[in-house]
Order: C-alpha cells, then sequence, then structure tokens
C-alpha cells in the first residue's frame, strides 16, 4: 500500500523556519515507520535526518512525535497507526537540532540531577548484597526505562516549564529510592521536593501513553510524592 | 531565571516544604470543598431556587444561625485557599519572569481582599444573630 | 503544543479541570462580591439576583454547576490516585465512573435549575420552597 | 580544535564504560568518546545473561566454565584467556551487583541463575545453572549501571562523537609506532576534533551489519576492527561469525537463547523436536553454531514451516506466568514485530547474523598485538565484541560475550592507567586531520557518485548468501569478487546532504567503508580456512583439521589492497582437543 508521509523538516543552514514535507512511499502493513524513514533517506532523499540504533525498541534513539503522540519510530507499525497519512515531527519541547534530532543535552542533565546511582553505605560485602525478591519487584517496573524522552517531552507541565524535572528523571529516581540496598533516597526525596519536582505533575498521563517500555510512570512519580509526604509527616 | 540544572547536575534546591504544604493542603481543601462546596450549591440551586434568595433572605433566614455562618467561613477559607493556589499554578505554568511574580504578588493580594470581604460579610451581616 | 499532541483520557481530564478551575475560581470572586454587597448595598444585590434568575443567569449557573461537578468529580479521582498510587493503573476507568457519576447528579440538578426559565414549575420540591 | 586526555575510550557499551570506570577510580583524565548517546550502545540490547560459576542455585565451579568456554569455541580457544574469563567472571558479576544491577533473585535473595546453551556441569555431563540474569534485558541492566556508575564518578564523555581515524606517533601501528591519539568528527556540528592522547582503547562492538538478516544495531559496522586495519593492525579470526539461531523471520531481531534456557522447543513443520537429531545430550541447548547449522539442515530437507525458510521456537507449554516473569521483553517483540502471541501460537525463527568472535588482536591485559609472536602495539587497548582475546575461539558460548565485556573491559581500563603513568603525552601534528578531512570532503563534495544504499545492500546480500551459516569455495570466491566489485564502487561513494550539521548520510557513508574492510578480511580469511571449526563451517571441508588449522588467523592490509594472512598458534593449557559432540 501506499503511505503518504509527512514529515515536518528544519535545516538550520538552509531553513528559517520548520516546513513540512511530503513523500509517497511504498509500504506493507508490518513496516515500522522507522522502515518508511530509511526508505526516504535511502531512495528519496538522503537529507532526511534521524537518530536510530538498534530498530527494535530497546536504546531509546528515535523517539518523536509520530501523528501527534511521542513513539518509538521503530516501534510503531504501519497498520497500528490506521490510515494511509502519516505524519512526523521531532519531540516536542526540547530545541530542533535538525529535521527530526533533538537536543537531548537538557534532558539528560535532569537525567543526573536526581543522583540515578546506587549509593550503599556500610561495608562492602564480600558476595552479593542479599535482597529478597519482594524488594526486588518494588522498583523493577522503573528499572526498564531507556532513556528515550517520548515520557518527558509528552507532558505539558515540561512543555509549561522546561525546569520541569520530568517523569524520567522522576522514573529513575524511583529506581534508586525504591532499591532496599540503597541508602540516599533522603537526598533525592529532597531534590524531588523541589519546586520543579514531583509537585509539577498534574496526573496528565500522557508519559504512561508515551512510553514505550510501558513503565507506570504516573504511579511512579505519585509514590515519589507519597514517599516525600512521609518523610515530613 | 538561570537553568537550575547544571551540566554536572547538580540542582539548587528551591522551595523546601513550602510546595509540600500547598500540594498537601491543596488536596485537604479539595476533600473540604467536595463536602461544602457542592452541599452549598445544591442547596442554593437545586434546594432553593435562586429567585428567592433576596437580601432578606440571605440575613434573615440563611445566616439566621450561627452554624450555617461558621459552616460558609470555613468553605470561605478553603475556596481562598485552594482556588488561588490552583490559579497560582496555573499562573506559574505559562509565565515567567517579571510577569511571573507580578501576577503571583497579584494572586496573594487578590486572595488577602477575597478573604476579607467574605470574612467581613460572615462576621457583620446583621451580628450578632439569634442563637 | 498543547492543541497538536493528541492526548488521550488523562489529558483531558487534566485540561477540563484546570479550564473548569479557572472558572470556578472567576465565579468566587464574583461571588464573595455579592455576597459582600448584601450587607453594603443590599438593593444592588437583589437587582443582581434578578439577573441570576433569569433565563441566561440560569444557563450560566448549568455551566458553572457543571465545571464545580466536574471538577469536583475529577478533584476525587485525582485525590484517591495520590493516596493510592496503584490506582493510577484505572485511571481511566476511574474517570469513566466519574462522567457516570456526573450525568446522574448532575441531571436533576440541570432540570430543576432550567425549568423555570422555560415557564414551567421546578420539578422537585422541598420544604423551604 | 585539540583536546587532550591522558586517556581515551572509544565507545560507551559495557566494556567501555567498565573501563572508564577503573580510570576514573585511578584518578586518570580519561574521556570517553561515542558516536551514540552512550545508553543507546548496543549492549543494551543483550537480553539472556552472563555467565559467573556463582553456584547459587547448584553445584559449579569456574573449571567447568573454562572447559565449556573452550569446548564451546571448538579448541580455538586461547586457554590462558578462557582461564581469566571464568575466574574473573565471578568477581565481575558480583561487583555489579555491588554497583546496583538488579539481578533476579533466588527465594534466598541471591543472584538467580539459569541454564544457558552450551554450559555444562561436571565437563559436559548436562545443562547447568549458570547465567545471572535480569528479566530477559540483562544488557540494558548492565549498560544503565555502568553508565549511572560514570555518572556518580563524573566521567567526562564526548557523546555523538564520531571516531573517524587514529593517529599514530613513529610510524605505523602495524611497525612499531605508537597509538598517540584519535580524530573525531563532532556529528553535532561537522567539526573535525584532534585528541591527544597517551593511551587509546577501542570498544566500539561488532559489524553484524555486514549481513543482511542481523540481530545488530544500524550502529555496529566494525569501526574499530576497519581504523586499527588500516593503521596496519591486523584483525583477528575474521571468518569466525556466529548465527544466532533465533532471529525473528526476515528482520533478524533476537529472541535470546533465554527462551530455550527456561525450556522452550524448537519445532520443524512435523512438530517434532529435531534438536534430537544433532545433540541429543543438550538438545535446545547445544551451542549456537551447531543449532544454527541445524536449522538450516532441517530447512534444506523441506521440514520448514510449511517448507519455508523457518522453524518454530515454541514457548506456549512454560505458561503465562514464567513468560510474563522471565521473558517479558522477548514475547513483547514477538507481538509487536511478528503480530502473533506468543501464549498461544508458536514463533517462526530463523538464523540471524550476531556476533563477531574475530576482532583486534589483543593480549591478557587488553593491549593490542600486532603479528604472531604478540608484539604490543604501544598507546592502543582493545576490549569488548571489538576485540578478539581470544575467549571465543570459533564459536561464542551465550552470555560469555558480556563477561568478556567485564572481564577485560575491566582489565583493559586498569591496563591503562598503570601504562599512562610511565610515558609522555605523544606530540601532534597541527594538519593529522588533513587527509581525513580531505576524505570526507571527497565524499561529500562528490556530485555524481554511487549512493552508498546500493553498496551496502548489495555487500550484505553477497555476505549472508555466501559467507553465512555454511560456506563453500565456490560462494567464498564469489563474494571476494563481489567485494572487490563493492571496494572500487566505493571509491566513487556519494551523498544526498553536503552540510555540516548533523549530516548522518555521510557518516553512513563512512560505515560502509568500514563493513567493505571488515568483509573482505573475513571473506579471505574464510577462503583459506580449509577446514570447519566452531562459526566456521565449510561444506568442502566438513571436518575439522587440527593439524593444519589449530591456529588464529591474522589478516593484514597488503600494498595491493589485498589481504595478507598470517597464522598464530593457539595457547592450550589444560583441555587438549576433542571431538565436540554434546
Ligand atoms: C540482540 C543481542 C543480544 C545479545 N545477548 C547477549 C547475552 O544475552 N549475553 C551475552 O553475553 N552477550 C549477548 N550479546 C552480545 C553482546 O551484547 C555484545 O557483544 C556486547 O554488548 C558488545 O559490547 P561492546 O561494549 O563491545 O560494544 P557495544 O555495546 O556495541 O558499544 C559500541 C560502542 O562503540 C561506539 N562506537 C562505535 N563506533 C564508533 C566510532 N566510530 N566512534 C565513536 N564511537 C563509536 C558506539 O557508540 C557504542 O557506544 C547480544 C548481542 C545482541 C545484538
Ligand atoms: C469550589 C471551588 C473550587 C475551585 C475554585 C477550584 C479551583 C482549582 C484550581 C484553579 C486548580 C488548579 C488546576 C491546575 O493546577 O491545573 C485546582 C486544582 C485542584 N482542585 Fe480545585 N477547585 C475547587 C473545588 C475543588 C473541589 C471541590 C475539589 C475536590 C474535591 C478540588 C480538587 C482539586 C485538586 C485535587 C486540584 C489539584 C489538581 C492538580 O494539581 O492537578 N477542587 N482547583
Ligand atoms: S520512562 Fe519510558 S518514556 Fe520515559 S524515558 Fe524512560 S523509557 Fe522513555
Ligand atoms: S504527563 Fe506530566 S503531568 Fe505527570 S502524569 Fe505524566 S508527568
Ligand atoms: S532505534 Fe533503538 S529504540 Fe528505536
Amino acid at each position: 500500500m501506499q503511505i503518504e508521509l509527512r514529515v515536518l523538516r528544519y535545516d538550520p543552514e538552509r531553513d528559517q523556519q520548520p516546513h513540512e514535507a511530503t513523500y509517497t512511499v511504498e509500504a506493507n502493513p508490518m513496516d515500522r515507520v522507522l522502515d518508511l524513514l530509511h526508505k526516504v533517506k535511502y531512495e528519496q532523499d538522503g537529507t532526511l535526518t534521524f537518530r536510530r540504533s538498534c530498530a527494535h525498541g530497546v536504546c531509546g534513539s528515535d523517539a518523536m512525535l509520530i501523528n501527534g503522540r511521542n513513539r518509538l519510530a521503530c516501534k510503531i507499525r504501519v497498520d497500528q497507526l490506521k490510515g494511509k497519512r502519516i505524519t512526523v515531527a521531532p519531540l516536542p519541547g526540547l530545541p530542533v537540532m535538525k529535521d527530526l534530532v533533538v537536543d537531548m543535552e537538557g534532558f539528560f542533565a535532569k537525567f543526573r540531577s536526581v543522583h540515578p546511582y546506587l549509593q550503599p553505605s556500610g561495608p562492602v560485602p564480600e558476595r552479593e548484597r542479599l535482597q529478597s525478591a519482594k524488594d526486588r519487584a518494588k522498583f523493577d517496573d522503573t528499572t526498564k526505562c531507556i532513556l528515550c524522552a517520548a515520557c518527558t517531552t509528552s507532558c505539558p507541565s515540561f512543555w509549561a516549564q522546561p525546569f520541569y524535572v520530568g517523569p524520567a528523571a522522576i522514573v529513575n529516581a524511583h529506581r534508586f529510592i525504591f532499591d532496599s540496598r540503597d541508602d540516599a533516597a533522603e537526598e533525592r526525596l529532597e531534590i524531588l521536593a523541589d519546586r520543579d519536582g514531583v509537585w509539577r505533575c498534574r496526573t496528565v498521563f500522557n508519559c504512561v501513553e508515551a512510553c514505550p517500555r510501558e513503565i507506570h510512570i504516573t504511579q511512579a512519580i505519585l509514590e515519589v510524592s507519597r514517599a516525600i509526604v512521609e518523610r515530613h509527616a | 531565571m538561570a537553568p537550575r540544572v547544571t551540566r554536572t547536575g547538580t540542582v539548587r534546591p528551591q522551595g523546601g516544604g513550602w510546595e509540600l504544604a500547598i500540594w498537601y493542603l491543596m488536596r485537604l481543601t479539595g476533600l473540604g470543598l467536595f463536602v461544602t462546596a457542592l452541599a452549598h450549591f445544591i442547596i442554593v440551586h437545586f434546594i432553593y431556587d435562586p429567585s428567592l434568595q433576596t437580601a432578606k433572605w440571605i440575613t434573615d433566614e440563611r445566616w439566621g444561625n450561627i452554624a450555617w455562618r461558621t459552616v460558609d467561613w470555613l468553605m470561605l477559607t478553603f475556596v481562598v485557599f485552594h482556588a488561588f493556589m490552583g490559579l497560582r499554578s496555573v499562573v506559574q505554568d505559562y509565565t515567567k519572569g517579571g510577569t511571573r511574580t507580578v501576577l503571583t504578588m497579584a494572586l496573594y493580594l487578590g486572595a488577602f481582599v477575597v478573604f476579607a470581604m467574605g470574612t467581613i460579610a460572615v462576621a457583620t451581616l446583621n451580628f450578632p444573630v439569634k442563637p | 503544543m498543547l492543541l497538536r499532541y493528541r492526548g488521550s483520557e488523562g489529558m483531558l481530564a487534566w485540561a477540563f479541570h484546570r479550564v473548569s478551575g479557572v472558572a470556578i475560581w472567576a465565579f468566587i470572586l464574583l461571588h464573595v462580591f455579592d455576597i459582600w454587597l448584601v450587607g453594603v448595598n443590599p438593593d444592588l444585590y437583589n437587582e443582581l439576583l434578578s439577573v441570576y434568575a433569569s433565563p441566561i443567569g440560569r444557563v450560566v449557573e448549568s455551566l458553572l454547576g457543571a465545571a464545580l461537578l466536574y471538577h469536583a468529580l475529577n478533584g476525587m479521582r485525582v485525590i484517591i490516585m495520590d493516596f493510592w498510587p496503584s490506582m493510577t493503573r484505572y485511571h481511566k476507568q476511574i474517570w469513566y465512573v466519574n462522567w457516570v457519576l456526573f450525568a446522574v447528579i448532575g441531571l436533576p440538578i440541570l432540570v430543576q435549575i432550567m425549568a423555570p426559565a422555560f415557564g414551567l414549575a421546578a420539578p422537585f420540591t422541598f420544604g423551604g420552597q | 580544535m585539540i583536546h587532550e586526555h591522558d586517556a581515551l575510550i572509544v565507545g560507551a557499551g559495557g566494556a567501555g564504560l567498565w573501563a572508564a570506570l577503573e580510570l576514573a577510580k585511578a584518578g586518570v583524565d580519561a574521556a570517553v568518546l561515542t558516536k551514540l548517546y552512550p545508553t543507546r550502545s548496543h549492549t543494551g540490547a543483550a537480553q539472556g545473561g552472563v555467565c559467573a560459576a556463582l553456584g547459587n542455585q547448584e553445584e559449579d565451579h569456574w573449571e567447568w566454565h573454562m572447559f565449556d568456554t573452550i569446548k564451546g569455541g571448538d579448541y580455538l580457544v586461547d586457554q590462558d584467556a578462557a582461564e581469566v574469563l571464568a575466574r574473573e567472571a565471578i568477581e565481575t558479576v558480583i561487583e555489579l551487583e555491588h554497583m546496583g544491577l538488579p539481578f533476579n533473585r533466588t527465594p534466598d535473595g541471591k543472584i538467580d541463575q539459569r541454564r544457558f546453551g552450551g554450559h555444562t556441569r561436571n565437563y559436559g555431563e548436562g545443562p547447568v545453572m549458570r547465567a545471572c540474569f535480569a528479566a530477559d534485558r540483562t544488557g540494558h541492566m548492565i549498560l544503565q549501571t555502568l553508565y549511572q556508575q560514570c555518572v556518580k564518578l563524573g566521567v567526562k564523555f564526548y557523546d555523538e562523537y564520531h571516531v573517524v581515524d587514529l593517529i599514530t606517533e613513529g610510524g605505523e601501528l602495524g611497525d612499531g609506532g605508537r597509538c598517540a591519539g584519535v580524530v573525531a568528527y563532532r556529528i553535532a556540528d561537522g567539526e573535525l576534533v584532534t585528541l591527544r592522547s597517551k593511551a587509546v582503547m577501542m570498544a566500539t562492538g561488532g559489524f553484524g551489519r555486514m549481513f543482511r538478516v542481523t540481530s545488530n544495531a544500524w550502529s555496529l559496522t566494525g569501526d574499530g576492527v576497519a581504523l586499527a586495519y588500516r593503521h596496519g593492525v591486523p584483525a583477528q579470526d575474521m571468518e569466525f561469525y556466529q548465527f544466532h539461531p533465533t532471529g525473528i523471520v526476515g528482520i533478524g531481531i533476537l529472541l535470546s537463547e533465554a527462551a530455550r534456557g527456561e525450556g522452550a522447543y524448537l519445532l520443524d513443520n512435523d512438530g517434532f523436536r529435531f534438536m534430537e537429531r544433532y545433540a541429543p545430550k543438550l538438545m535446545e541447548l547445544a551451542p549456537r553454531d551447531m543449532v544454527s547449522r541445524a536449522i538450516t539442515q532441517e530447512i534444506r530437507a523441506g521440514r520448514g514451516i510449511n517448507g519455508k525458510d523457518y522453524v518454530y521456537l515454541d514457548v506456549r507449554h512454560l505458561g503465562r506466568k514464567k513468560i510474563d516473569e522471565k521473558l517479558p521483553d522477548i514475547t513483547d517483540f514477538v507481538r509487536v514485530y511478528q503480530g502473533l502471541e506468543p501464549y498461544t501460537d508458536p514463533i517462526p525463527i530463523q538464523p540471524t547474523a550476531h556476533y563477531a568472535m574475530g576482532g583486534i588482536p589483543t593480549n591478557l591485559l587488553a593491549q593490542v598485538t600486532r603479528d604472531a609472536s604478540n608484539t604490543v602495539v604501544p598507546g592502543l587497548y582493545a576490549a569488548g565484541e571489538t576485540a578478539c582475546v581470544s575467549v571465543h575461539g570459533a564459536n561464542r558460548l551465550g552470555t560469555n560475550s558480556l563477561v568478556d565485556l567485564l572481564v577485560f573491559g575491566r582489565r583493559a581500563g586498569r591496563q591503562m592507567a598503570r601504562d599512562v603513568k610511565g610515558v609522555g603525552m605523544p606530540n601532534v601534528a597541527d594538519d593529522v586531520t588533513e587527509p581525513i578531512r580531505a576524505e570526507l570532503d571527497a565524499i561529500r563534495g562528490r556530485v555524481k557518485g554511487e549512493r552508498k544504499e546500493a553498496i551496502r545492500t548489495e555487500l550484505a546480500d553477497v555476505m549472508m548468501d555466501d559467507a553465512g551459516v555454511y560456506r563453500d569455495a565456490v560462494g567464498l570466491e564469489r563474494a571476494r569478487a563481489k567485494v572487490a566489485e563493492l571496494r572500487e564502487r566505493y571509491k566513487n561513494v556519494s551523498v544526498d546532504d553536503k552540510g555540516t550539521v548533523f549530516n548522518t548520510d555521510l557518516l553512513e557513508a563512512r560505515e560502509v567503508g568500514y563493513l567493505l574492510d571488515t568483509a573482505q578480511t573475513m571473506v579471505a580469511a574464510a577462503i583459506n580456512r580449509k577446514e570447519s571449526r566452531g562459526a566456521h563451517s565449510r561444506e568442502d571441508f566438513p571436518d575439522r583439521d587440527d593439524v593444519n588449522f589449530l591456529t588464529h588467523s591474522l589478516a593484514t592490509q597488503a600494498a595491493d589492497g589485498g589481504v595478507d594472512l598470517a597464522y598464530k598458534p593457539v595457547t592450550i593449557t589444560k583441555f587438549q582437543p576433542k571431538p565436540r559432540i554434546y
């Protein structure tokens, strides 16, 4: 079948403004949007620029706005999008470098800001630190994050206030706050109790819809909020 | 406003417990309003018709009793906090810099004025009343 | 972006909540002012009251009631999730339930408020009337 | 622009990141360059697990692990290296746990372990639970955990810097020269950046993109091997390339061996567990080369599903609970990419190009060596898939690559930290970037050239068809001629994008060049190896020939643009070669 692929393009060396370019691509229903982008790049116009690497939804390179929602281009099939017209644009709310490539530096800075690494106290044991399967399960969901930024850039709170630390960073803080081996929860809760921390979440759930790893992000955020409340209680 | 998250990932904490308190009180006043504001609306629009609620009816009937005045004053307190703090977050979302500061201050001031007007109304209208 | 992004239930729920919140806020300003008038200038208040009781006033009140009811119900939805984060997994279901409650509670009130505007007697009567 | 660091690491996968941690801990001024953001590295795609003889589930010993590695590698493994691997696997896995890696847990809170292909108890008696895992996203967790630790220690990263050349001092690396740094292309704005350094480590991963059907990322184009090769460093054991038995039909996405580790079946068209014909003891858990060949045989015998070119992987009998707990990601892949439901449908699979056993030769300290007597190239190190120690020999066992990253990534970091103390900062001429700038400008400036896509797809086709699971002289000669032709055509390659900002078109063209180099060495070494061993399976020479070929191949660039081959002996310590039967 033929798909009309509309891509919001912008080349800082040539364009004043982003503009939409339309391509007609031959596709089959099991193709993914990434395949279509590749077809355009390899058969029609090599200047079309986007990031991609693993091509199966585990590296987080190719999150973009597809038919009005953030998704991974390599994880969404043509038949799932229904219809013969597909629109593609860069992730909302981050500076566009070129075509579908956005500047991720601010996003990663937020990730780093929540101290996303294990900080145990006490002596290092000879063998592994023991952890029950039940304790392990408490943060299982948030270990799945691939830092694709689909969530943070789908959040109206983030669009409104780019200082908002954003769902991805909170997810990664959650992963350590609820890890029984970690002893620095206090420090992270302090950071997230900031004005631009968890309180900016208005339970919009765009993040959850966008997350390609199906992480229950809002639940994680609210668990952190609750931990902050309990810490003060 | 300078970026508060730096390249090396340090954050300058701001707000401290203040944001937490507001967040929490938003929920508590929300719960309070769920009871008082909904009840209020039902009373004045469902049980009584607005056309009946003349100034005289208010002074004589509705606020003829101290319990109602207390409930309504409580509602006033909740609503002033809840609505103005709610609006504060809207303002803080969509404005920045000087505008934000001015509007936020205006909101705090507005909240005070509204709270004062409401309290004066509840407390002075034909007071003291018959028990 | 708000208009470009195709959010689903959660985003709608939030957008309505915010809009309704601001609308109620605006009304509260007016409402506190009019109650204040009761003491300061009862005649002016009564004049205002006739606007409230007019057909257009009734439409506005219905809208206000809808906003309040929606905001209150959705506010409870938010609070439930805040206190029991695992309920976020059912946020859509809660939202649908809210709309059912909204209809069940809202319709009788709507009829009651609007009936006089069409010259009909209010369908529900209570001791006070 | 010139930067300077005591040590540079090219690549931010598992191998590069661990090395960076060691350098940071030692207080060395080091930096990591990567053409992707670190968390995009393909280590994150590894699924099944990482083996270490912890013995948490049942009795196990590192000697058994060592033996399995050697036998799995069809005795081409250097046994001193295998010993290091099996011993240090244990401490590195424990160290990973200490860094925070969220392993699945046994009921008593220890790291959980599962079975994996080719890993056995008591020197081959039966499968053993040795693979430590975090659901089926072990690689993801390793990559994230190591990156988190790098954030913790403030490791310096050059994100989205594509290394396009190595800088040498005192001659080419193959002739005794020293590696003095790298030239990197900053993707954001096309700037060529010179980085001087006392020590450079290559950790650039594999080159599966040489084949049509592969589990590898688009970015895995053999950059490290090719760059070293261009400076005279040999490429070792290139003819050994692993095909993983269970890739999603057509697109090659991997369905981890963990599925079979948890008990999945392989079925032919009659619903028969055909592995019984090939490895009655280990069945589905035989090493990968055997299973891939078995599948190919079944398909050739017309027993593929409906006579087509695939067979079934069946997890239905495992039950939903086990599938959801232990294999959530791969079942998700099946749903998304095949539109099937693994609870109820068998999964069509076929072998997919997966892992390079060969690469840049190194010694046990991860120092790159340049000849049959293991002469060290000063200042150059390598670890991970791009390196060849060789712990995998002719065929890698499942999970052993992650172990390789940990053990030799760590060793590389430690060795660099030691080595940089004794040497001075090399001198680098101001104009080192000129040749490479000229090369890139030529590609960019060419108006009427050939599109790189044509070259890449033709390469992938010929390698898949003629240098795949089974090989023979005729096919390999065909491949050699084709690669030579493509190399000629590549001289005239051109791109659409003439800009400087984020020009992926240009970089992809550059990557095709790396693939052509690695393919050339692979085919040359494969033609010359007239035996079948591990993943290298010649139909015209079906038997292993220890008399003539118990040796590592070393491919270097010949003056005429062809390949020179040399051989170096395999280190044998404890285990004499025996027939490989499972
Ligand atoms: C789907 C899949 C599943 C696997 N499962 C397992 C498993 O269960 N167990 C197991 O043991 N092994 C497994 N493997 C194998 C193993 O994951 C890889 O061999 C290993 O992760 C390679 O790691 P690495 O550090 O060498 O390189 P990679 O992780 O591939 O990283 C390469 C790095 O080099 C950088 N780079 C490359 N070229 C350049 C350049 N020119 N300039 C700058 N930077 C560059 C990249 O940006 C990247 O950061 C699997 C592999 C695949 C593909
Ligand atoms: C009656 C008058 C009310 C007014 C004027 C009002 C106003 C507001 C406003 C302006 C907001 C901010 C919305 C935003 O940040 O997006 C808000 C938020 C909120 N309101 Fe109300 N509200 C009222 C009643 C209620 C009631 C009855 C409840 C619940 C029982 C409630 C619960 C909430 C909650 C929980 C929030 C926070 C939502 C969030 O942060 O996402 N409100 N309200
Ligand atoms: S939480 Fe989900 S959407 Fe957000 S960055 Fe992680 S994987 Fe992407
Ligand atoms: S979209 Fe944003 S507001 Fe909260 S629920 Fe998700 S972070
Ligand atoms: S390309 Fe890796 S997530 Fe899409």
